[in-house]
């Protein structure tokens, strides 16, 4: 299993309801799978897990890819600073 | 001009926006023009949903924001080449209207070779790319403003 | 909008330009974006005749050029209606190297409705029409800076 | 006769040795004609007189205008502002 530790943002972060959260997942778990998770694990978040953008160790990440050990994950809206 | 002596700045503060330190910080002997954007919260806004706003709450993924603030710097190097000083400076917490939220500044030896352009691209990329976001506290209720822009792989 | 409450501030001092009062005063509850563009003293110059500067000394037809820089601001108002504000600032007398010498300043609600074009609009019919020189003082002597623009009537 | 008021200002001033020059001009004079008078009384002006910029009364004036009483008229090169 790899340890990751997830970073909320905005409305992602108010229907979590935390700001972080750290978890152990499959080695070969891609992006998509996370989402698929988390949609499962946290009811509240399924409707956002269909529009979410996806970091991994502050890249933009997208669903194909392989989350690695340690990883930094940030999960938030379409950003809309300025 | 060697890259590694041209000033670039960046960063997310809680504090005011201080122009003139700014500007001063991206000014090198060789430098003269600046171009400079800021934002202000709009207490009353016209265009689309005609509304107030008593205030914007600003969030940011602190670090991830900083790291894609020096890549939109970067951008900007590879587009114009003349640019000598960048500023991007993103204010977070809750801010009232009239109050600066961010700024873009770029520097040059001369006005013609792409200043304005440059700080143009720099707000543009700033609303697409870099982790912020805002909530409006309004007199009917509050809402996350969101962007519309999905982030393609690599940037 | 109605014109008569849109501020427009227009002068010629000899006091340090202070970026974060103008932009103060040209922000309306309205507004949110704005584009200055600030010129400055090049110690280094590359482009054309290289030269180093040590000042420039800059003096001005002063109730000329408040009312030509008044002109500028009705020139800019009338091409670009969404401008709120309209900030034209020139400072004059010894300046020394990274010294802000002009300061152009254009508010409106959006970024996306001219303010970018409307302050390069304004520097450049700055250095048309509105009656200021500049004397530059070298290591190698010193000149009057002369530019090439002929008013035409009207003007 | 009209009385006006000159004001030089950049290499004009310089050639010309003073800031301001109070005189008496015919009631039909024009900018042209100005000109070629500060020419004949003021030699240094000559060669400025070629390309000289005028105003009058904070008005840019071309070589056929007449020049009203109490005028105050504006002489220097292209503008260098900024």
């Amino acid at each position: 299993m790899n340890h990751v530790k997830l970073l909320f943002f905005a409305t992602i972060r108010e229907r979590a309801g935390t700001r972080t959260l750290e978890m152990d997942i499959p080695e070969d778990m891609t992006v998509q799978g996370l989402k698929e998770k988390l949609a499962n694990d946290i009811p509240a978040l399924k409707e956002s897990m269909l529009s979410v953008l996806v970091t991994v160790n502050r890249e933009y990440a997208f669903d194909e890819a392989v989350i690695p050990p340690n990883a930094e994950i940030g999960m938030f809206p379409p950003v809309s600073g300025g | 001009m060697q890259p590694s002596i041209l000033p670039t700045i960046f960063s997310i503060t809680e504090d005011e926006i201080d122009l003139n330190a700014l500007l001063s910080q991206v000014t090198l002997p060789s430098t003269g023009a600046a171009a400079i954007f800021t934002g202000m919260v709009r207490g009353e806004t016209r265009r689309g949903d005609a509304h107030d706003t008593d205030y914007l709450e600003y969030e940011a993924y602190i670090p991830m924001a900083e790291e894609k603030m020096k890549q939109v710097a970067d951008e900007i190097r590879a587009k114009w080449e003349s640019i000598e000083g960048i500023a991007i400076v993103q204010r977070i917490g809750k801010l009232y209207p009239k109050t600066p939220t961010v700024l873009i500044a770029c520097t040059a030896a001369h006005r013609d070779t792409g200043v304005f352009e440059a700080a143009r691209y720099g707000i543009d990329r700033l609303k697409e790319i870099v982790p912020i976001w805002k909530r409006e506290v309004s007199p009917d209720g509050q809402f996350w403003v969101e962007g519309d822009y999905i982030p393609k792989p690599g940037e």
